[in-house]
């Protein structure tokens, strides 16, 4: 008997459960899935620490959020409309997501003496009426999941292990989804190193969705149809992929070698492990003994003459500073990817944060400017530290690259580029002996030119001490030392040539503007797409450059009565933009480790904006 | 692991001569400094190595023997304290081709780079370090360092240094160095002839040189290096043959039961130790790098180690090449593409 | 040097149990990891060194292993990677009568820690250092480190890791480590005996320890570790006795000009070689850090070195001492009017 | 036949040469003579670069000026009355300096061929009469030291080792001061390593005094009255040497064992010599392998309950800056003292400059607030690293104490305090087993308890992770960190607390109010002093404490017209008070390493001000 099928614009679904149960590769699946079929997709993963907690504890809770729909999205939605709960502990976390009359599925299996314990509940919470407001489905997952899988030879901890596509397989039923796409995914992936494990997985996930068709569970199931999109191929990418993937183009782009010299760090690493796999394009990466060496090699390599870049997350970038000053002064394109994550000190690696924006402007000693380009969404990475890129091989200066750990490892539907279309990245090595001089600099951009090793007649010394002007040796002349502190700023701000006019969404006048940077970017227009269609003098104006700004910020946020700036901090831009324009800019400031909600935003407004 | 990649640094006809490897900078240097020594003989051995000069890189730390790059006419980097070694293996990396000298100092190298300094040796990348061992922080005026006498007294150990000192030969050997020596900054012959041989390494090659400061340590290297004690207190290893020292070539040194004993030539050759400097095995070399911290043993001058392992650039080169060869050469457009990719038209 | 300071920790009679330096987190980490039976060790033993709960602590960079202080019932500090060495100095230095345990990884110590690990070792304070040995980055899911062999296929090296591992126990002699050992994490009496020789031993002791990550490194020390191939594939060191090893205990260990070479016990065991870990001279003890290094030899565990040099914190309080004797103690007043004064009225 | 002695109220001399000349010594001397005969002085020596340049050049040349005088005076004066050139590079280096008729003493013996030629002279100054606006007195200084040494054992070398002081005596006796005070040095300097070198340098500085009395060179002598000091005991001090002792102060006072670690850096080694001197006060120094070790031991250190205490420059800061922020999420009481020095990079080792400021505040990775406290002056080194110790302690928290090198070189007399008027210093450590926990904090200062190892009872884990509130357990809850990130911002901003109101010099409203941080103070303080004895109602604040700032900044900066920020860099905390205060706040900024002139400033002044 086909269930009723409603229509819905779109959906969130979380999956929740224990480090080792499985969540965030049913929730990648489904969303890969909800890509292929033509959603609109915004992911938000919830790791756990590092490191593993006790197994049903409830700092041991992983889950994976998706939003999906049928209309553009920019947020992986603020609550859930499914809740699938592997245990206790994930129920514990995330029921305060789920909406009123949502849909709980538990796995009624787990929910036994000592897991409820480990979770503090006192009371079962399936029985004691406490979730009563939900639509709650206890489904004995574990032992469906083993009976499903009898005829195979795995033990029972292996056919445990399969459950999560069990439970991929109710969802799938329940959004109407194909499981083609799952099936293909578990065949690849398996078939090297576990191919035993393909068909037990593959039986699994049928299992759980005809376990939906066969019995009376769920009485509506739900269908969101592919959203518009402009024409063009997609994939569906997340932040750190679209990092790596910026790079490669870059360096193919500018015809250099990329050279990535990178120590592990949470949630970094990715960077490194995903360009270590393009060999073929060349590229160099360099695991290094630490974060000093790691951009000391990415320094030794621009000098030569590639394309030197080093990544890390916040601590790693406080030991990188003194070799970071020591390219400023050297003058040599260098990017510097920081994914930021939640600090202070170790912090807490595994949420997400805004708060080292001030430590990249500042965290030097003495003089040094350098610009910094900041993402504002998965895909946007690819287009921003390629920016990076072409800026700093332009203006031979190291160029700081922002992503953070909410943007690094969400993703969502990307409309590849055209490789015709990407910016030209024009890399000019100095050849011509007559006139040479290390710091004679391009009048336009000052850069120095950038002569390499290896070229014939140019032969210098460069350095971290004060430079003459124009014959670069070193020297501690007092005017000397301020026109070149003043040549190094002056570089910094003419790259604001490069820096379109401002694009303002909504009201380009009127009540509220909200500026914003980095990965708040989705709450903050989906709350200004809202409220602007309400009709409401509200704008958005995002910031790829903290460093400079654009020429024409001022002017922008002189139209506005109130400038409102939301971030993951304590309001490092806002403390420049008052700085900068002596405008009395606020703060929406949340320093959970967790993104905005769209709702918190839209509370924060109503401060402003009254209709 | 083996590499495929043969070549090593492209080199042609020595026709340089020492002037052009000398920079319109005047070195700036105390007067009778060590460091003016090895100065000169870098610069008289460089046209012998047959490298053009645009070939050619130095890369330093911070220190006064870190000054070193801006008087060689070649390219050049005068870094931050103790990172030269990172920087160099960027400048390597990038570029298998050139010829790459890593210069610094006790500190420089054992003190804050003392880490950069060990994971060199492992990676063995082909750059050749000098360090100027002059057992002092010269450029800051004169702290103990890491290769001071424990008990020295400093300006920052009024009282006498606490710590006991590296021993730099020890350091780079148990790090994996493929090789090792040590030199002296006023026998001007061995020098050149150790910075030539290491040159000719491919692989890591380290070069400890005892370098006088005359202004905050002087004298230190003085029993190794001055004509009336130097025989009696140091023994040139030549491979193959056996240790033996002093002013008439009459003493040799014996092991045994892993102790070493001197004793008189005359007394016959035969239980003396001979030199391998080509053992991949380290014992001898271990054991020769701690003779100098024994009391009354002569101290080792020459190549303690010399073994060849694969370099880091070329197993990362052929990696490259092999990638390319399996996978073709990276196609942009396609690695875009790469995955599953839905159309929208 | 020596110094007067005889006393070493103040220690009382053994009455705490295993369950007083338990607390109440519960470990995290993975189910089958080695960690926890070095953590069992250690609170096993504990009770046995006879120090008060209140002056011991435990002090940790950042990793797996590194979460071990969260899970002792004494003093604890979870610093930051690679720089427990220089904490728990400090903490020595400021009360020496504290029993200072570090606890660090392959890439916490000898990684971005390598050159605090080396230093430490030749400060000398009294301190013991548990390195958690599993050949890989742990808590950053599974990248090679200084410790995994050369051609490692792992996340950041998918065609293999170029470098050189380094070995732990030669850097460590190199660096002039008084008290140098190796143990394994399932072999629960031999890791519990090592960790009292540590304790017991005056200066800084450095014990290697072989532990399974059976997460990202599964297996790695099985040859050394797994009933069925330890016997062949390990030799327990014992201070006087001949390196002898095998299921059946037949086979010995000679030297010959350096290279080692495995016979047969039966032929006679005047040839093989005889521990002595109480030489100055590290020759033996490095030929036996080097010896895991080669095919086929067998790996050796136990304790390579044990000699009694002054600790750091001694000298220094020593130093103290002499200063306050010479120019008595400090007394403000008259240091604030050192040298030329004037007085206005 | 006794000269004219002319009474003057205060003079400014230069002494200048190659660096091995002695220019350093017989600066000190002298400095040392006017103090202790009574008059106020400020000292500026001037090195070449940390490593010596070629002899006779142009970057060789060492200098050092002494400003004395019978008023107080707050800096070394921007002109002098009398420079004594030992060859021409000194010349060419320092003659725009001196006074139009001021008093030219030069080497004569140095002005040969190769000396001009490495001076850049394409003709002699002595001849070519370029020096006609000033007194010249060339004098053969080495003949003549020569010839008053034949008698000794010395060989030429040595014997012109000594001239520094021919050329002293020359100036005691322009200034009729006494040679007792440099006779009895020059005894007990030498007297342990050189007892030989004793007579010909009390030679060679009678013989300069003799030959001006002999001969009829000066037509007039000069004489500097005592100044008028309050009561009490003086001493001349550098402000290293003032540093030194308000540690060792700090350390007496509060009962702790000070552990400084370190590692040597120019201008900072200085402390570390010193502290290593007082081992009779129990003061442990450590020279450590590097940066960060040098801050790890002093965090341990504080771990244990000793005072920790770290010290280095700009590019070492860079290095420790993962490790303070270890240290501030610890809660631990650590002093990091940065001696400033021009940057960026490795910058200009041994000049001044005040570009760390924003470094210090923000190069840390996440939230991490921390106080912040500048010296003014030398003397003021004491009292300002005595309050940051203070702090730290009661507080539970790193601070930072900012020195620059030309206070940390400079010296000045200085009014020994008395022990018993120190502010107390109270250091707790929590015993109470009962109710402890390493977080709860006292309410008053929201310091947590410093629970030492060696405590029973209180065995504890702190680390870097985010720790629970009270608890201090590991801690991932979204509410808990942003709780924790704000308690840590309010404590810093409760230690306002600490800061008395804030002091005005000059008019206490009006046109003009400047406002100065750390080394600036004298330049500033000279111009207000002029300036509002003129009538100009203008005023001069300066601040200890940049983070917090006083809590009465605002009003008080309200109160006028124009606030001028003089700062040595461009513009630090000119933004954090246009960000704080949204005051247009304008900048005087010199990017040179050399400290302001006092014209520099009075010229810019009266862009505000017009009488
Ligand atoms: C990060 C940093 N820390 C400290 C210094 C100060 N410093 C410069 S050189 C040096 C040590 C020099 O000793 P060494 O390496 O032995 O060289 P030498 O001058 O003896 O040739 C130190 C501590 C610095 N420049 N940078
Ligand atoms: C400055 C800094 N860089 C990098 C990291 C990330 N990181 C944490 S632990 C670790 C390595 C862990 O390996 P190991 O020391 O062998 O410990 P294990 O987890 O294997 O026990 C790394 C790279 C960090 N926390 N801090
Ligand atoms: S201080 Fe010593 S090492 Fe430095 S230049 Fe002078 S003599 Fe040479
Ligand atoms: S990842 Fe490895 S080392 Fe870390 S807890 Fe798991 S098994 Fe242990
Ligand atoms: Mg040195
Ligand atoms: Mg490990």
């Amino acid at each position: 008997m086909r269930k009723q099928v409603e229509q819905i614009p779109a959906a969130t679904v979380l999956f929740a459960g224990d480090s080792g149960d499985g969540s965030q590769t049913i929730g990648t699946q489904m969303t890969e899935t909800s890509a292929m079929i033509g959603n609109d997709v915004a992911t938000l993963p919830d790791y756990p620490a590092e490191i593993k907690a006790p197994a049903g504890s409830l700092a041991g809770v992983s889950g994976f959020q998706l939003h999906f729909s049928s209309e553009t999205i920019h947020t992986p939605g603020d609550t859930c409309d499914v809740l699938v709960a592997m245990n206790p502990a994930a129920l514990k976390v995330n029921l305060s997501k789920l909406k009123d009359n949502g849909i709980l599925i538990v796995n009624a299996d787990n929910f036994a003496q000592k897991n409820l314990r480990l979770a503090g509940y006192a009371d079962n919470p399936l029985e004691d009426g406490s979730l009563e407001k939900y639509q709650v489905f206890p489904v004995e997952l574990t032992k469906l999941n083993r009976d499903a899988l009898e005829d195979t030879e795995l033990d029972l901890s292996d056919k445990d292990q399969c459950k999560n596509f069990f439970a991929l397989g109710m969802i799938l039923w329940l959004y109407n989804r194909p499981m083609d796409y799952t099936i293909r995914w578990i065949k690849t992936k398996f078939a090297l190193k576990y191919p035993h494990l393909i068909e037990p997985n593959i039986l699994a996930l049928r299992a759980g969705n005809i376990y939906c068709e066969a019995t009376d569970q769920f009485a509506t199931t739900y269908e969101v149809k592919p959203a518009k999109f402009s024409p063009g191929t997609y994939r569906n990418i997340a932040g750190n992929t679209s990092t790596v993937l910026g790079l490669v183009a870059a360096a193919h782009q500018s015809g250099l070698q990329l050279v990535y010299g990178s120590y592990p760090i949470t949630p970094a690493s990715d960077i490194l492990h995903g360009l270590a796999l393009y060999k073929n394009f060349g590229i160099v990466t360099m695991q290094m003994e630490d974060e000093i060496a790691a951009v000391g090699v990415a320094i030794g390599a621009a000098f030569s003459g590639s394309l030197g870049v080093t990544g890390s997350s916040g601590p790693g970038l406080a030991l990188k500073s003194e070799a970071i000053n020591l390219a400023m002064i050297a003058e040599l394109p260098l990017v510097v990817c920081n994914i930021q994550r939640a600090g202070p000190s170790t912090g807490m690696p595994t949420k997400t944060e805004q708060a080292d924006l001030l430590q990249m402007l500042y965290g030097r000693n003495g003089e040094s400017p350098l610009p910094i380009l900041a993402a504002a969404r998965p895909t946007d990475c690819f287009d921003t530290v390629y920016e990076a890129c072409r800026i700093a091989i332009k203006y031979r200066t190291p160029v700081i690259f922002l992503s953070e750990l909410y943007i690094a490892l969400g993703a969502e539907p990307w409309k590849i580029p055209d490789v015709a279309d990407l910016p030209k990245i024009e890399t000019e090595f100095h050849t011509q002996v007559d006139g040479f001089e290390p710091y004679l600099r391009d009048p336009d951009t000052l850069a120095r030119p950038w002569a390499k090793p290896g070229t014939p007649g140019l032969e210098h010394r460069i350095g971290g001490l004060e430079k003459s002007d124009i014959t670069g040796n070193v020297s501690y002349d007092p005017e000397n030392h301020e026109k070149m502190v003043e040549i190094r700023a002056e570089k910094v701000k003419k790259i604001a040539n490069e820096i379109p006019p401002t694009d303002i969404y909504g009201a380009q006048e009127g009540e509220l503007l909200i500026l914003g940077w980095g990965g708040t970017f989705g709450a903050i227009r989906t709350v200004v797409e809202n409220r602007f269609a309400d009709g409401q003098a509200i704008g958005h104006v995002h910031l790829r450059f903290l460093n400079p700004f654009p020429s024409d910020l001022g002017d922008v946020l002189n139209r506005y009565k109130t400038i409102l700036i939301p971030e993951l901090n304590t309001g490092h831009l806002r403390q420049l933009i008052r700085s900068e324009y002596l405008i009395d800019a606020v703060g929406l400031n949340k320093i959970q480790g967790q993104p905005f909600h769209v709702f918190e935003l839209e509370t924060e407004i109503d401060n402003y904006i009254r209709n | 692991m083996k590499s495929k990649r043969a070549s090593g640094i492209p080199r042609g006809v020595p026709t340089l001569t020492q002037k052009d490897f000398t920079t319109d900078q005047d070195p700036r240097w105390c007067p009778g400094c060590g460091d003016y020594s090895i100065l000169a003989q870098t610069r008289r051995i460089m046209p012998e190595l047959g490298i053009p000069r645009e070939n050619i890189v130095f890369i330093s730390g911070i220190g006064c023997s870190s000054r070193f790059p801006y008087y060689m006419n070649t390219y050049g980097f005068h870094t931050i304290h103790g990172r030269a070694p990172t920087i160099a293996s960027g400048v390597k990396m990038a570029n298998p081709d050139l010829s790459v000298w890593v210069i610094t100092g006790d500190g420089d190298a054992l003190s804050i780079g003392g880490n950069h300094f060990i994971h060199l040796m492992r990676r063995n990348f082909d750059i050749n370090v000098l360090l100027f061992n002059n057992r002092i922080y010269g450029l800051t005026k004169g702290q103990y360092s890491p290769t001071s006498e424990q008990g020295k007294s400093t300006k920052s150990s009024p009282f006498g240094s606490l710590e006991t000192p590296f021993n730099p030969i020890s350091l780079a050997l148990s790090a994996g160095a493929t090789f090792v020596s040590r030199s002296l900054d006023t026998d001007t012959q061995h020098l050149r002839s150790i910075i030539k041989a290491a040159f000719e390494h491919k692989g890591t090659s380290f070069i400890e040189i005892y370098q006088n400061c005359n202004i905050f340590n002087d004298g230190t290297f003085f029993p190794y290096t001055k004509k009336e004690t130097k025989a009696d207190n140091t023994v040139f290893l030549e491979h193959g043959e056996p240790l033996v020292f002093g002013l008439e070539s009459d003493k040799g040194i014996e092991l045994n039961n892993f102790q070493p004993e001197v004793t008189t030539v005359s007394n016959g050759t035969e239980n003396l130790i001979v030199h391998d400097q080509f053992a991949e095995n380290t014992t001898l070399a271990n054991f020769l790098a701690r003779m100098s911290d024994m009391p009354d043993m002569p101290h080792p001058i020459g190549i303690f180690r010399s073994v060849q392992h694969t370099c880091y650039e070329d197993l990362m080169t052929d990696q490259i090449a092999a990638a390319k060869q399996q996978r073709g050469e990276g196609d942009l457009d396609a690695l875009l593409h790469a995955g599953d990719t839905w159309i929208v038209e």
